[in-house]
């Protein structure tokens, strides 16, 4: 670096780090104050709040940058300590922050596309809640959203395991309420809320996976700060492998539950029901490769152990694979996007996985820029379309001339769509260049990161090469598949037809990650390996020296190509709409159907899994929790045991001594005894003259007498 | 000796008259007067008993506050009329005759059954003092104190719900 | 002379005060009797962070003590002997405080009998506190034994359809466990000649056998008022049928009241038996975490669902009770405050909807959020808090507790397995799924019946309730260090003394 | 100084006194003024007493009592007041609703 000098004289900025986290604080605490009243009384209210966050969230950025800066000239970083949280005996666990260069890398990435995510919204929500109907929920989009970047920055500079722990469940927390941001919208009403419930349910198992770990961490290690604990790591190691081996593989299924890898990978599908930001930078750029980021920080830890790695490698390449084939038989635009991002993300745990941390970081950074991109185009192009059954709904020669959309018209089901390359430019432009980065084409980002996997692979576990090859294939034809059925040919609906561009608002967002995507690729290119001096910083020993393999390059670049010309094969243009204009009785939804039937069932289904879990898991719990609580609790237990059993004995009992003895014997005397007190009584009774006179005579005469009695005893 | 002699006889006979008086008195004025000058008399009795502060009390609080809410009551009810209907029969003649009773028992004890009383010695200095009170009162039975005060309270609380007139409806 | 004005006195007995003022109101005076009932609360919350000010939070024994002779019996005479110590400091300002709060949320609740009311309500915390604080056996039966007659007519008289049944169930029920710790406690007095704790601690020495029999005597009393499973069958009649602010003050309160005592009485006093019985007692608390949040997700009441929930979190209590180590029973005991936080607000949720509505079955709700935007907010703050989301106060408990079990899971430590603590994680996600269907069910999805549209949201004095409780939510979560620390010091020397008669125990 | 029966003596004369008004008369203001005649007499031989055994206890206890005779009086004029209100009577003899 030639500026390497000039910048260790600089300033140091670590201490600002805590400024990324209150940063966006107060950008949400500002819109919970004020947000509802600005909104209310300002016509430019929603560009208020929706800016507000938006700054807040660039600041996270600029002191990102700062930090960086910082780092140039001090790669070995620094941890800055805020609080002390929580301390009770040995254990300790503070509020403090890591700055090195894994974590900044992290904060970069999401504050880059955090915040170019929140100045889309800013137009994107605008006609969502219109679109939805409660224009006063703009605000609080903006608040999950801050409260979002709060929680990821909190995750990735946590300089303990347990504050990440604390924004791993707080990212999970923002998840749900904005994949249950339309909680009245959805399949009978409720499927957003279900949706997200699906989410946070099935990350938390996960979760409960890295709370595991924590606790065989803390013991094995006596504390939770990562410096400690990779410090001590290879002396525990030597002990007793099988704690590290235990820890590695609970922290796996924490990685599997929030980076959304088979077996808990059901819930990101669901998780499109959010509105499409909340997708972009949630699911697909930040959240999701959270558990990436975990094992890449956990490094230290799985090169102790190569059974972990064994696993994790194959998990990852599995999922790839696996989400590929089903993305291939989605209609959704957002559900092909989606199960892309959870291939891709089997791509980045199987790249940590095998040890090629560097690559698999830099797969993170490159798929959180186009994957981002595809996200927010397709949610351009989706209100897009909307714009265009909006339109058809409110000009009434058009509404007669073309049929009736109805209620059930989905917006974002391909087969609504085609021929908007003419119709939105710049969307159709963007997200053209997204799917061929997602591709692996090169010179885009995507090729050079993912290149870089799987030359890893094919060095380190070829069997793991061999899958993620095949996941590269699917990935050019869905993508190919994708961008021919939205993009080219005529409008198969009238919204299609009279879809228009998304406001400049929305676009620069996208224009600017284009740039990124195309760029991307430079952090990390052969020969130069800058990431990877970067974080050899941070990583150290465990590092990989990558190399640019030419032969795997040249085979996958081919293998993309080829994927795409029998996309082009399938869906060109003149053979889809040929398919498209046979009667709809007799044609099957897909023209890739006529060929592989069953498996383009199993794949539009997504191999049942589902309802597999629905069966296996769900059922069962709840006629479990069915049976014990009526029957169990409720029947046996409080009716049965203690009203029938206890009291109803006691009842028993008691009526029986009643009945025969009481009665008989005592009831006599009992008897005898109030007739006698009657008696008496009547005659006491005439003593009580009422008198007070009387009354004080005989208190008198009872002075008298005890006083004659002390003195005459 | 004769002036103690003196002095006590003559106090005496003005506790006892008055005594006599309200108990003979025909109007309640009279018999408020004649017990105010009943504890007047008592009054010098403790100040020769060495409690000159219970002797103020006596005069303030009995003499002065007590008897003065009596004579408003009375003046309030202005009752001065009892209905001459049929006394209780043999209330009067037996209160005389345990009376009597009373009085020949105490004159027993206290003839027969206590030692001739020698005159006691001398007070130390300060006994009895408003200093020596305040010292016990607020040490051995601040406890008590506090109690009377809160028997006070209830006390005017009672009077003032007692004597209030049943609020009308409407 | 100082047994009046001595703090412990004036925090126990202060709501006597407000009382007797009750008892010179007229019966239509409601509102003057809810602002004295609301007032006494208050000075009385304010006299225990005056106690508080003059704790010293370094010092592990008991603190602030007054010790009176009050039944002098030849040999073991009984005293008033109150203190206050780390175990229970925070105990005593949860009950002044959820009492203050649940006056202010019953407010327009109770609208029959205000004033009997309130002196019931005013009664029942004379006795909570003072079961927090009496350090003789005798005292503490006393005051354990009077909250039953307070809460019982509590739940009998305005409580819901059953509530006869209820508070019978109750009252008899809590009343067969204390019987049987009061022939323990006739038996310690007898056999160690004092009632008074510190003293019983000192002279130990009970032989193990009778040992063994003693600690079960008193966990009687104790797992039937936590309540453990399987003795929980009175809670869900208890809470459904009790007023809201009855439900609240006994589940904030009345339950800690059982954990509270097996830390205060069974750990101290029979360490051996303790550790003797640890995995059984610690056994049953995981089964009744799992049970708890397993029958909470098919209730179809709301308050059903809240009270067998408590179920579920008493259960990690007891765990990190019985963990026997700080991080296990400081977390106990912060998870104790936690649930008398976050399941006490609960329960003035489910209150104000039923104020509304007059149901309180899940299904006639339904898109609430829509209608009540406030009301919503606060309840997902509670309800993430009751489901142990980092951040809030439940996650630092429920953490802490856990790596406490875990811990004692190694070999040599209480229990002897990590087991116990594996499977109370999986309680984490039970949780998860029971309070996020509850909320959903509630407040999410379209507004499918025509009443709830007009709902009015949270009116301030509604929003003040919850506030100081949502507060302290956030305060515990972020920043618990000023809470840990309180108790630390009287936790270290609990332990020690625990493991110091286990280490004896062991040598034969 | 005068031995301290002089003054017992007196107060038992007093005292009977105080008790026949009690006993004989019939209005109740008179009755009540009987009272403290007989407390009166109490608190002599209290303070005798105090005086013989140089005590403080016994002064210290006559002050209880006067204090207890103002709230007695208190409490009391007040009930005859509001008797007098609905009998418009202080006549005991009058108030017999006790009768058995």
């Amino acid at each position: 670096m030639f500026f390497q000098e000039t910048v260790s004289q600089a300033p140091q900025f670590f201490g600002l780090v805590p400024w990324i986290v209150f940063f966006p604080v107060i950008g949400l605490l500002f819109n919970i104050a004020f947000g509802g009243m600005i909104l209310k009384r300002s016509p430019a209210g929603e560009k208020i709040v929706g800016w507000v966050a938006s700054i807040a969230s660039g600041l996270t950025f600029v002191v990102s940058v700062l930090l960086l800066v910082s780092l140039l000239g001090h790669p070995e970083g620094m941890v800055v300590p805020l609080a002390e949280w929580i301390k009770i005996g040995s254990f300790s666990a503070n509020w403090s922050f890591q700055v090195d260069t894994l974590s900044v890398v992290m904060m970069l990435v999401v504050s880059i596309v955090g915040t170019l995510i929140h100045i889309y919204s800013i137009g994107y929500m605008h006609e969502d809640v219109r679109h939805n109907g409660d224009p006063g929920r703009y605000g609080r989009f903006f608040v999950f959203m801050n409260l979002f970047i709060v929680s990821m920055m909190i995750l990735v500079s946590a300089d303990n395991y347990l504050m990440l722990f604390v924004g791993w469940e707080g990212v999970g927390l923002c998840s749900y309420l904005l994949i249950g941001f339309w909680y009245d919208k959805g399949e009978d009403g409720i499927g957003n809320a279900v949706a997200g419930k699906k989410a946070m349910i099935t990350t938390r198992i996960g979760d409960v996976g890295m709370l595991l770990a924590l606790f065989a961490m803390f013991w094995a290690f006596g504390s939770l700060d990562f410096n400690t604990i990779f410090a001590k790591a290879p002396q525990v190691a030597a002990a007793s492998p099988v704690i590290i081996l235990l820890i590695t593989l609970f922290m796996l299924v924490a990685v599997t539950g929030k980076s959304a890898q088979i077996p808990l990978y059901v819930w990101l599908p669901d998780a499109m029901a959010g509105p499409t930001p909340v997708s972009a930078l949630i699911h697909a750029a930040t959240m999701v490769t959270a558990g990436v980021y975990l094992v890449a920080r956990s490094a230290d830890l799985y090169i102790l152990e190569p059974q972990a790695q064994f696993m994790v490698t194959l998990v990852g390449s599995a999922t790839a694979l696996f989400a590929a084939t089903i993305a291939v038989g989605q209609f959704d635009i957002k559900k092909v996007l989606a199960y892309s991002t959870v291939s891709q993300l089997g791509f980045m745990v199987a790249a940590v996985g095998m040890g090629a941390f560097v690559a698999g970081m830099f797969h993170l950074v490159t798929h959180a820029f186009f994957k981002g991109l595809l996200f927010l185009s397709a949610g351009s192009v989706i209100q897009g379309v909307e714009r265009g059954a909006h339109h058809i709904e409110h000009d009434p020669k058009l509404k007669k001339q073309s049929k009736s959309l109805g209620p059930d018209f989905d917006p974002q089901d391909m087969r609504n769509m085609g021929g908007l390359r003419s119709r939105m430019k710049v969307t159709f432009w963007v997200y053209l260049i997204g799917a061929i980065s997602l591709s692996g084409l090169p010179p885009l980002a995507g090729f050079w990161s993912k290149d870089e996997i799987l030359a890893e692979a094919n060095k380190l576990y070829i069997w793991a090469y061999v899958l993620l090859a095949i996941a590269a294939i699917f990935t050019a034809f869905y993508m190919t598949r994708q961008v021919l059925m939205v993009f080219f040919g005529k409008p198969r609906s009238a919204a299609a037809e009279h879809a228009q561009e998304s406001p400049p608002v929305m676009t620069i967002p996208l224009m600017i990650l284009a740039g990124l995507t195309v760029l991307g690729g430079l952090i990390n290119l052969p020969e130069f390996h800058t990431l990877e001096h970067w974080m050899e910083h941070t990583l150290g020993q465990a590092i990989h020296k990558a190399e640019f393999v030419m032969l795997v390059a040249a085979l996958s670049t081919v293998l993309a190509l080829l994927a795409i010309v029998a996309g082009w094969w399938f869906y060109n243009p003149r053979r889809y709409e040929a398919f498209w204009a046979e009667p709809a009785a007799k044609r099957p939804d897909d023209p890739l159907r006529r060929l592989i039937g069953p498996l383009f069932e199993l794949w539009k289904n997504k191999y049942w899994i589902d309802e597999l879990y629905w069966a296996a898991i769900l059922n069962p719990y709840i006629a479990l929790s069915r049976f014990l609580a009526d029957v169990v609790d409720w029947r046996f237990w409080h009716d049965w045991f203690h009203d029938q059993a206890l009291f109803g004995g006691f009842n028993r009992l008691t009526g029986l001594l009643a009945g025969r003895i009481d009665l008989g014997i005592i009831d006599g005397i009992a008897n005898g005894l109030g007739t006698l007190a009657q008696r008496v009584a009547a005659v006491l009774r005439s003593v009580q003259t009422g008198f007070v006179r009387n009354y004080a005579l005989s208190i008198f005469l009872g002075v008298v007498i005890i006083l004659g009695y002390l003195l005459l005893r | 000796m004769i002036p103690d002699l003196i002095l006590f006889f003559g106090l005496a006979l003005v506790a006892v008259a008055s005594a006599i008086g309200l108990l003979l008195s025909r109007s309640a004025v009279y018999a408020a007067l004649n017990l105010i000058l009943n504890f007047t008399a008592i009054a010098v009795f403790y100040l020769v008993l060495d409690a000159p502060f219970l002797a103020l009390m006596q005069v303030t609080v009995y003499a002065g506050a007590i008897m003065v809410l009596f004579l408003f009551v009375i003046m309030l009810l202005g009752a001065e009329k009892l209905s001459t209907g049929p006394t209780l029969p043999y209330q009067r003649p037996l209160s005389i005759l345990l009376a009597v009773i009373l009085l020949l028992e105490a004159a027993y004890a206290l003839f027969f059954r206590s030692s001739p009383g020698a005159p006691p010695a001398p007070a130390l200095a300060g006994f009895g003092s408003p200093q020596a009170i305040g010292e016990t009162l607020f040490s051995a039975y601040l406890l008590p104190f506090e109690v009377v005060s809160i028997l006070l309270l209830a006390a005017m609380v009672g009077a003032i719900v007692l004597t209030k007139k049943p609020r009308r409806r409407g | 002379m100082n047994f009046l004005l001595h703090p412990l006195t004036l925090v126990t007995f202060f709501p006597l005060v407000g009382v007797v003022v009750l008892l010179f109101l007229r019966d239509e005076q409601k509102t003057l009797a809810r602002w004295v009932a609301l007032v006494t609360s208050l000075i009385t919350f304010g006299i225990s962070l005056a106690v508080l000010a003059q704790f010293n939070p370094a010092n592990p024994d008991l603190q602030l003590a007054i010790d009176l002779p009050w039944i002098p019996l030849a040999g073991w005479e009984i005293h008033y002997f109150l203190a206050v110590d780390g175990l229970s400091i925070l105990l005593v300002l949860l009950t002044t405080l959820l009492t203050a709060v649940s006056v202010l949320s019953t407010w327009t609740a109770v609208e029959d009998r205000v004033k009997q009311f309130m002196i019931f309500f005013l009664l029942l915390e004379v006795g909570m506190v003072g079961v927090f604080l009496a350090q003789d056996l005798f005292l503490f039966y006393v005051f354990w034994e009077f909250t039953l007659v307070p809460m019982y007519f509590l739940i009998g008289i305005w409580g819901g359809g059953r509530r006869t049944y209820a508070a019978v169930k109750f009252f008899l029920y809590t009343m067969a466990g204390s019987i049987l710790m009061l022939l323990a406690i006739l038996w310690l007095g007898i056999y160690q000649g004092s009632f008074q704790m510190p003293a019983l601690i000192a002279k130990g020495g009970i032989p193990a056998n009778i040992e063994f029999w003693l600690f079960l005597a008193f966990a009687a009393a104790f797992a039937i008022k936590v309540p453990m499973w399987p003795l929980h069958s009175w809670l869900p009649d208890a809470h459904v049928e009790a007023p809201t602010a009855g439900s609240v003050i006994l589940a904030g309160v009345l339950l800690k009241m059982g954990t509270y005592g097996f830390l205060r009485f069974n750990l101290s006093l029979f360490p051996q038996a303790t550790v003797q019985l640890a995995p059984w007692m610690a056994g049953l608390a995981v089964i009744g975490i799992l049970y708890g949040a397993a029958v909470s997700y098919a209730q179809k009441d709301v308050k059903k669902l809240v009270a067998y929930s408590s179920v579920s979190h008493l259960g990690f209590v007891m765990l990190g009770l019985f963990a026997l180590n700080p991080q296990g029973v400081q977390g106990g005991i912060l998870q104790m405050v936690n649930h008398g936080l976050s399941t006490g607000a609960l329960f003035i949720i489910v209150g104000m909807i039923y104020e509304r509505r007059h149901t309180r079955e899940m299904d006639a709700f339904g898109g609430l959020w829509k209608v009540m935007p406030i009301y919503g907010a606060l309840t997902l703050i509670v309800a993430l808090s009751s489901m142990g989301l980092p951040g809030l106060n439940g996650f630092v408990g429920e953490f802490t507790i856990l790596l406490g079990a875990w811990g004692a899971g190694q070999p040599g430590a209480a229990l002897g397995s990590t087991w116990f603590a594996g499977l109370a994680a999986v309680g984490v996600i039970l949780a998860a799924v029971y309070i996020l269907l509850m909320f959903q069910k509630l407040f999410l999805g379209p507004v499918t019946k025509e009443e709830n549209r007009v709902l009015l949201d949270l009116n301030w004095r509604e929003v003040v309730t919850l506030v100081p409780l949502i507060v302290l939510i956030f305060w515990i979560g972020l920043y618990p260090k000023p809470f840990f620390m309180l108790m630390a010091p009287a936790v270290d020397k609990l332990v020690a003394a625990v493991q110091a008669a286990s280490a004896v125990a062991l040598i034969p | 100084m005068l031995p301290i029966e002089y003054y017992t003596g007196l107060s038992v004369i007093l005292f009977t006194l105080g008790a026949l008004g009690v006993l004989i008369r019939r209005n109740a203001l008179i009755i009540f003024m009987s009272i403290e005649l007989m407390l009166n007499s109490a608190n002599l031989a209290f303070v005798s007493f105090a005086r013989s055994y140089e005590g403080m206890s016994g002064q210290i206890f006559v002050f209880f009592v006067i204090a207890v005779a103002a709230a007695e009086v208190a409490v009391g004029l007040a009930l005859i007041v509001a008797i007098f209100h609905t009998k418009r009577n202080i006549d005991v003899d009058q108030i017999n609703s006790m009768k058995g």
